[in-house]
Order: C-alpha cells, then structure tokens, then sequence
C-alpha cells in the first residue's frame, strides 16, 4: 500500500507491505524490515532487523497520528495520495477562508461588523473557555463575508466562526 | 464525622482522600458538568448541585448547605476558590450549625479586602507593598493614580487573588481596556466589579509563608514557598525552601507571617504572600485564607499533612506542634499539569483523556483530578493535576521531576508537560536565577524542538504510524467504531446550556 | 555511565528510574515474552537476549555479558533474584571490564552458601538458629537429621533465599515429597540441587537488618525490617519499623548486622535476616547479598535512596553517611501485589489487564511493574506492582494504606488487593500481634465477605451490568469488536515454547 | 427486554427499558428509573431517581460482569432465559465432567492414567504457572475417562485437561 506522511513541512512516499509476521517499509529512498507488536491499547514495540527496539505511545485522530517515544513526541500526517489530491482541490477551492474555532467554548463578545475589512491579525471574536477569554484574530487580511455565531453561542471545537474572503 | 467538600478537580480528590483517612465519611457535590468527575468517583457520596456554570452550582451556597443537610454532614471544606474565601460561605455554615474548615468568617473578611488588610497589617507593622491604594469609583481615579504613580502599575479585583483578576500596566494606551477587562472579570469571577492598583515593583520574587493556627491562640509557620515563576500573574512551578532563604531570612519571614495572623486572629491553614525584592527586602501583598494550590510541597519538606491539620484545627483541637517541633528536610517542587497547548499560545485544550500514564516511583506524589476515559469540560479551571516530587537537595528534586516529565503521558488533549521539561533543564531555572518576568521572557525561546527527519526515532515514529494506518485501511469499516455515537452524545449533552 | 539493568518487572523499572535521575543511560534486557514489559518501555535501549525461559534469557550471562558490550554499557545492576547472587555472574561482570553493582563475588560466595555462611557467622560472634547441619547428598541423610532433631524441620535449597525453595515438614509422611519437590526446584529455579534442613522454630518473627557499607570498609546499617506476615514463606506484607522493637533493640540488632558484614568484607546495599523469638532473642538466618524486594519501607523511613547508593558505591564512592547521621522518621508498609486469586486459594492469575488504577496522593509510593492494556505472561513471579504507604505513625500508615487500597482497581486478572484489605483491618495487625504462621491462621476466616442482594450497592450494580448488556444487545454484532484478533495472535505466541 | 441476574446463589428476574435519556429497570419485586452516563470505557456513573449516585467501574467477560462501587466488587452474571435453559441443558448432557485448566500455564507431571478410578481429591496432574506448581484435584469421585494433555504442554486457562465420568 503506498501512503504519504507528512512530517514538519515534508511529503514522504511510504510504502507498506506484510512480510511474514512483519513488515517491510519503504520511507523515501530507504528500506527497512520491521516487527512490530501491539503491547496494549496505546502501547506498541517496534523493532527493526538489526535488532533496535523502540517503545512507542500511538493515538491518532483521523490522519493525524502522534507518536511518543524516547521522550519525544512525533506527529505525523498520513495519507492515502488519492486523499491528499481531493484535499490540496478543496483548499485551493478556497475553503481556507473560513475561522474555526481552536477550541470549545462560548462566544462572549464579537468584534466586527459583517462587510467590515479587516487587517491580518485584527480581533475578531471574543472564546471563552476554561475560564479564560481568548481573544481569536484574522489570519490574514480581508473582508468577513458572513459571521455564523453570536454572542452566547456555545461552541466545539473547529466550529465555522467567520467567513474571511 | 461526616466532611462535605464544597469544591472539585484535584483538591476536592485531595481532601476526600485526607478524610478516609482519619476514617471520616465524605460527601462531593457536583455540577451536571461533573457527573464522571474523580472526586465524585472517590467520594462516600454525591449530590448534584445545578448545571456546569459555577454561579449556578460550586457557588451556590444555598444549594451546598442543603447537600449537607440531606446528607448529614457535620462539616463543610471549601479547598480553594469558589467560596474558600467567602464570609458570607463561612457564616452561613456555622448558622446552620456546620463546622467551617477553615478560618473564623471575622478574619476572613479582615484579609479579603485587600486595600483595608494592607491598612490593618501596616498597624500592625508588618511591611506592605508601596503604592497601594483604596477601591477606585471610577476610571478616573485609577488614571490619576497611574499618572502619580508612573508606569508600571497593577491594576487588581478588590475581591481577587490566587493571580485571578490582575492586569499590569505599562503604557497610557492599555490603560483603559485594562481597566474594562478587570473590572468586567472582576464582575463575572467574584461578583464585585470593584478594583484598585499598585506600583509594579519590578524583577521582584514571590515568596510566601505557610502557617497553621489553632482556636486557642498557638500560631506556627511551616517555612516559605517560592513561587516566582508565574505565567498571566498564574503560578506555574513552586517549590520548598526557596533556593534563595537562608534560615535566619526564614526566621524573619515566618515572623512577619506569624505577626500578620495573629493581628486578625487566624486559625486553620493560612498563607502570607510577599514580594521580595533582589535586596532580599520583603513586602507583604495579602494573605490567603485558605489552604493553598501548592501547599504539598510544604506539606512534603515539612512532614506535616495540612489538610488534616485544617480538620484537627475545626473540630477545635490544639495544634500538637511548637515552632521548635518543626524542622524542614529536603526539597520538593510542583509542576501545575493544565490542559493547555504549549505550542500553540497555551489555548485552552479540554476533551477527552483517550489515554494517561501517570509517573511513580520514589518521591513522587500526584495530586490528580482526572483520569483515562476523563472529558476534561471547558466550563472550569484548565488545571488537570499537580505533579510534585521530591529529593534530598534542590538538584534531586529537580532530576526527580525531569525523570517523572518523562513518564507522564497524556494522549487526546494537549498538556504543559513539554513546558516544565524546558523549564527542568533551564540554566537559569537551575541556578535559582529567576524573577517573576523569567516565564514570560522564555515563552519567546520555547522551542519544544523536533527531532530531524532521519533521526531513528522519527523513522520509527513514521513507520509506526504507517503500518497502523494501513492496518487500519485492512480492517472492515465499522458503523460504531471508536468514538460511540453515545459518547459524543453525552459530550455533546455537557457543552449545552450556557458556561 | 551507562547502566545495563539484568532484571525485568517492577525491579528493573525501580533501577531504570534512579539511573534516569542521576542521569545515568539505561539498557534493558528482555526475553521473547517481555517485549511488551514496562522496563522494555522505559529504558533508554532494550535488547532481546533469548527465549521466554529463563533459563535461556533472564539467566544466560553471557548474553547478558553481550548486551553490555553491544550497547557500550559501563555497569551492571542485577536487581534481585535471577543473577542477583550469582558469584560467578559478578565475576563474569568483573573480567568483562564492567561495574557489578552489588558486593564483591568473594562476599557473595561467603554468604551464598548459607551452611557455611552459618559457621562463618558463629565464628565471628553473630548467634546462629539452632539446628543448622551442612547439606545433604541423598535424602537418608535429610531422614536422619529429621529424626535426630524431630519435626517440624525446614527443608531448604543451599541456593535458594527470599522465600524460595523451602519447604515446612511437620510429619514423617511428608518428608519424601518434600524433600524431592525441593531438590527439583532447587535445580529448576537456581541450577543446583543441593539442599539442607534445619529445626524450624515455632511462632517467630521474621526481622532483617538493612546495611549499607562502601568499599573503603565503611558500614552502617539502617535498622530494620518487619517481615514476619508470609505466605507459603514469602512475605506478603513488610513494615519499617518493627512494632516490637525499641531502640535499643534496633542498636543491638544493627551492631550484629554490621559485624556480620563486616565479617565478609561486605560493600553495597545488604540485608541481614533473623529469627526472633517472642523473648526478643534473635538469631542470623542468612545475608541477602543483594537490594530486598522491599528495600523501599526502608528507604521511606530513613530518607536514603538504596539504589542511588548502590550505585555510588559501586563507582568507588565514599559513604555519605555515618551511624549518627541517619535517623528514622515515621512508619512505612509494604504490599506486594500479586497476580493471584484470594478467593480460589491464591491461583495464579496471568492475562490481560484491561483497566488499572493505581492510588496516588500524599505518602502513597507506588513500584509498578505493569500498565493498562499489558500482559501478564505465565513465565516469571505473579508480582505485579508493590504498593507503599508512609505515615508519621504506624496507625497514619495503616490508614493511608487501607484508602490506597480503595483506589486500587485492576480490571481483567484477579489479584491480592483484596486479601490486603483484610489485613489491614485485622485487629491482630493493627496491634502490631503476629508470627510467621499469622497469614496461614488467617485464610480460613477469610471471608472478603459480599453485601446481601437487597443492599443498595448491588441493586446499582445489577442495574448497571444489566444496562450494559441490554446496551450491547441493541448494538450491531461487529466481527472484530473489542479483543481482536490481532492482539489474541499476539498473546498466543507469548505462550509458545517451553516454560 | 428481560433477563435473568444471577447473584450469589440468587436467579432474578430483572426486565430494562429505555425511558427517556434513562432507564426503567425492574429487579426482582423492585422498579428503578436509573439514569446511567459513560464516563470512560470503565467508569459509569448511575443515579436513582430518588438522587442517590453511584460511580461504578464495570467490566464483563461473555456474561460475567464484574461491578466495583463503594469499595466492593460485586460480581453478577446476566444472560438472557433463552440462553439460559440451553446452558442448562448442556450441564445436564454432562460436560461438567471436564476438568478444566484454571489458569494457564505448563503441565509438569501427570498423577493419573486413563481407567483410573479416583476419589474426590486426587490430585491429577501438576500445572505450573508463574513458578508455583499447582496441582489440580479431581473435583468429584470418579473414573478417568480421557486425558487430553501430555508433560511438557502448554495450555491456556480453561482448557479440558482430563474427561472424569
């Protein structure tokens, strides 16, 4: 199976394939023969053929895959390259113009007005969440085309706050 | 004995736990927002007391005496926050023949006005911050004060405290929406919009002093805490001693503090916040009427458990120990573990807990207020659990603290573990050099840096999620997988109403 | 320096944790069936050295020997039992130009072989328990000394220790037996079948003696250790102090401990076992010339770190410490928490632990050796985790050690949680009133008795459970749900090949 | 839906409906209405209507539930009558005389031969496990109709070891 992992800002081919109990890899340009084992819901060694080992902490959510080992974290997008095509469509569609919420909570106070240009970095809206207000800016300069919540509003997280054309 | 503990999270746990062991039952009280909450998985019993806002549950009181009523309790723990500091809180439990761990409600309201504690304490000469001034009417005022004064000043909530309710003030322009904020804070937080400034003493040390009183006059103090490093006027990192206090300072401090509660005839757990200058010079700022969030850290160097302190104290006993009783051993240092993304700005990251790895071993104590499966809800604190270690020197609890950093997991929100591991190797951090602006001025250099790409355990890493991936592609795709539509349902339920 | 630990379990997890925080490399070692094991976790470097069996793995020095030179490793601690008193293994260590981290193989040899450790220790003015004879060759000679000295005699493997291949014989008709299932395990556990008996004496309790001595013939002890609740000769439950003994007892014995290493050179972490009679009289049983599974009591009460030590010492280190230095401080109990079942006469109980909890909190010290969602294999000891509670006296340990044990949940293999239960609330404990046959007296009355069916607590949990199943009827039947098919391959192919 | 509760020696019957965002349950004689939430994959929490809450850690195996709350385990067996009864006939077509492998572990030595005849007690065979040997007794007088492992094998928990008749 061919895949793409996305780590930092690079695009990776990931080849995958089942060889006897384990694996055989191919990341980039390199080759790599892996046995891995599932210790737990969470918890998983893996071992490459010359005999290093490394306990890892796995979760992901949809794509996004986080790994913990070594006392570092790695995150790290995979993607099937079919997906990855209708993704890079949809952003160049434009779809990056609207403000998500970074975090569940309640709108408190909005700052423009529909219609209202504003310059990148500009208060948009007021979030309040765990007892703190944060204050969400423009991630660029714009004009809000159409505002979705209203003061009140109890939001989740990623939740369309602002259409920024 | 049965002990009501009016609060929740980690210091509700804390408190409960204390109870079973002197053997005495406890009842938690809960808002709909924390029905799987830990204290209400540990405690004997639970009563709901409204929905998740705090206005309409933790601070109830009316609600919260019922709960003991009905459950027969015969004493009420406030912890800290919400009403631990409310005289009105304390008065109401003693009518209603409750026993209120904590001070009487006299000395309560003696120290929580802040503008007249500094005038009494002042009388009874123990030394106060320059600059302080009453409650302010109006904007006005404070704009006079700040034209006087000079830039830098604080302005702060009357009714504030614990860092909640502060805003510093360096320039004319931020003058105004400073004053807007706190004020409307100050309102929504303690339900006294009044607020007053200071001059900001600048590069000073936070340094506080614990002491324990009983009903029948003893006064002691367990020594000082550090509490410098500070992130938004919020304590992130404390410790016990301060790497700074010598044993003749540390006479003098407790003696300050031991002075300041007696002036207002303090029992229970209490706390004397000063700033100390690079002089060495301290002031005092305000007490705290309670028991404090960082209080095991003197709890660990000292030996002596103030919780059951605090409960020994209520039920009117004399404190078994003299100030020549009491020696410190060690250090001990605590990290706050919120439920904030370092990364990105420290936005606040409530959700579920899918997976925790909580560090053990020798000298380490979790005061934990969650657990995996937990959906930690945004209406409250960030603060998940306190991590707090200690070793035989400064250096060991540092190299302890760095050794359990790396056994705490927590997977499915974002946490200030690789903030505390920055700071644990920080020079500086390590020196002791540090003023209460050193957060601030190393958030620039969090750089919580990646491992490059060919690094073996990013290749690992990469791999790993790789091969799950397409395990995962390789399994049938199932309707109800993972996530259950009735947990998100119940997520979905604790989101609504408003915060 | 970088420290190879040759051990698995909670042991290897405890030696991994004070290198971490000396700031020391780790190395674990694990066989086929440990892939998954927390040490293997959290060591800085893992590798793979045989088979499930220990006899391929855990006790193959020269595999060991390679992974030290493989991964450039500068020291060996060996933990306990496996390799922990092997002379020939801390020989091996030596010549392969690596610090053994424990006494010299000499000191090893000298106490391993416990009859002629006995003449040794008679020789240098340490009192003996009677009855000792030197080891058999053919079971006629264990007959005779059976019926010279009477029953009930001990029937002991020369090298065995901690419990370990022994074996109480009361009557003639369980001699033969007896003695054959010792010689077997004797060679099976430790390669040599040589055993030897001794008188057993009635209703005595088990105290040993911690010392700690450097390799420029420095040596302190630090007092000693309750362990006479056993079970089947193991103890199950261990205190620092003993209820029994005052200080100047804990002089005497310390004095007889310190001569009797002194005896053999003694350097590193080691503990002196005795006998005691209820008239106070106390008798040498052997030298563990290794770290005791239950060094921690110890290490709570009297601040001391006894790996850190250990490892000082190793490195030519000077001890820290002199006799008037160290003092203790408090109380501190021990439980060892087994993979067994209390109610079905202490069964084995490997298998996946779908859920744990551990107990946290002030004085709660938790040693674990595993996690969520990990294996218990069938091939090693049924210890799991090691739970340990201070208090500022043995009633405050108690205390704290009964709530611990409230928080303590393992979901999915049963284990002792229970049975500690019981103990802690035993009247005869609480005053401090037991011998070594205590635990075999208790099982019987063990009764971890369950409340009636109209009782409120199992109404909500028939609820609950029939909720539950009614739920997961309305669910979809999913092909692969819950434990998969993966993961049962995996468990599977733990359980391969020879035990 | 209804079904049977099964508690120390007690059967009951105990029927659950939905009603509401809850439950209405009838235990035996009793009527609950319980309103029961998820707290984690273990952790439940479950109120009676008269406001008494209970958290509760929950774990099953097949029918076998196992529920902690206030410091005890209750364990509680829940099957549906159908399955039941053909459980019951099974018992009485006589598996019971399969002596089964208690947890899992390697058979060290066997006691018995096959036409033996033993009382209850005997001890059959020598299992060892976690480096206790553990012997297995024969828990009813009777003859040894099959042995089905040999020294040296590896078995699972609950594996047959013997056919007594």
């Amino acid at each position: 199976m061919k895949l793409i992992a996305r780590y930092e800002d690079l695009d990776l081919g990931v080849e995958v394939e089942r060889e006897g109990s384990g694996y055989r890899l191919t990341v980039g340009e390199r080759t790599f023969h892996i046995d891995m084992v599932n210790c737990g819901p969470y918890v998983h060694s893996l071992r490459f053929d010359d005999g290093e080992q490394f306990s890892l902490i796995h979760d992901s959510v949809g794509n996004d895959h986080e790994v913990t080992l070594r006392g570092s974290k790695v995150k790290v997008e995979i993607v099937d390259p079919l997906a990855l095509r209708r993704k890079q469509r949809e952003d160049s569609a434009g779809e990056g113009g609207i403000v998500k919420a970074l975090m569940p909570g309640r709108i408190v106070r909005i700052l423009v007005e529909a219609g209202q240009e504003v310059a990148k970095g500009t208060g948009i809206l007021i979030l309040e969440a765990m007892k703190m207000e944060n204050e969400i800016q423009a991630p660029a300069a714009g004009t809000i085309e159409e505002i979705f919540v209203k003061p009140g509003d109890t939001v989740e997280g990623g939740a369309p706050l602002v259409h920024l054309v | 004995m049965k002990v009501l503990i009016a609060n929740r999270g980690e210091i509700a746990v804390r408190i409960i736990r204390a109870c079973g062991e002197l053997g005495y039952g406890t009842v938690a009280v809960y808002s709909e927002a924390d029905r799987s909450a830990l204290h209400v998985v540990y405690a004997d019993q639970a009563v709901p007391i409204g929905p998740a806002p705090s206005r309409e549950s933790y601070l109830r009181i009316d609600r919260i005496l019922d709960a003991a009523k009905k459950t027969g309790a015969d004493a009420i723990h406030p912890g800290y926050g919400f009403l631990a500091e409310n005289a009105e809180f304390a008065r109401a439990c003693k009518d209603a023949g409750l026993i209120f761990v904590g001070p009487s409600p006299e000395a309560i309201e003696a120290m929580g006005h802040k503008t007249r504690a500094r005038a009494r304490m002042q009388a009874a000469g123990v030394p106060v911050v320059p600059g302080l001034i009453e409650p302010v009417k109006s904007f006005d005022e404070i704009a006079a004060f700040a034209h006087s004064a000079g830039f830098p000043i604080m302005i702060k909530a009357a009714a504030g405290g614990g860092g909640k309710g502060m805003r510093l003030v360096s320039t004319e322009a931020e003058l105004r929406p400073a004053y807007d904020r706190t004020t409307s804070e100050a309102a929504s937080f303690f339900g006294d919009p009044e607020v007053y400034a200071e001059k900001f003493i600048e590069a000073p040390r936070h340094i506080e002093v614990q002491i324990l009183g009983d009903q029948h006059g003893n006064i002691i103090h367990l020594g000082e805490r550090e509490c410098t490093l500070q992130r938004r006027h919020q304590k992130v990192v404390e410790e016990c001693p301060s790497p700074v206090v010598d044993e003749e300072l540390r006479a003098q401090l407790g003696a300050m503090a031991v002075r300041a509660a007696a002036a207002v005839g303090y029992y229970s757990a209490g706390t004397v916040e000063c700033l100390m200058g690079a002089d060495k010079k301290f002031y005092f700022l305000e007490m705290n009427t309670r028991l404090q969030v960082e209080h095991p850290v003197t709890e660990m160097v000292w030996g002596i458990d103030l919780v059951k302190a605090q409960l020994l104290i209520a039920r009117g006993g004399t404190l078994p120990w003299t100030q020549g009783d009491v020696k410190p051993s060690g250090h001990a240092i605590e990290c706050r573990i919120y439920a904030e993304d370092p990364m990105r700005k420290f936005a606040p990251s409530p959700g579920l807990i899918r997976y925790i790895n909580l560090p053990q071993g020798p000298g380490v104590r979790n005061e934990n207020g969650v657990y995996s499966g937990y959906t930690v809800p945004v209406f409250y604190d960030p603060m998940l659990s306190k991590l707090v270690c200690h070793g035989s020197t400064r250096d060991a609890a540092i190299a302890r603290m760095k050794r359990a950093l790396t056994e705490y997991r927590v997977e499915g929100i974002e946490t200030t573990i690789p903030f505390f591991t920055v700071i644990m190797h920080n020079a500086d951090f390590r020196a002791g050099r540090f003023d209460t602006g050193f957060i601030d001025r190393l958030l620039p250099l969090l750089d919580i840096s990646r491992p490059p790409a060919d690094d073996r355990r990013v290749e690992a890493a990469i791999s790993a999620a790789a091969i799950l991936a397409f395990e995962e592609s390789q399994r049938v795709q199932l309707p109800d997988d993972g996530d259950s539509a009735w947990r998100r349902a119940g997520r979905l339920e604790a989101m609504r109403g408003p915060l």
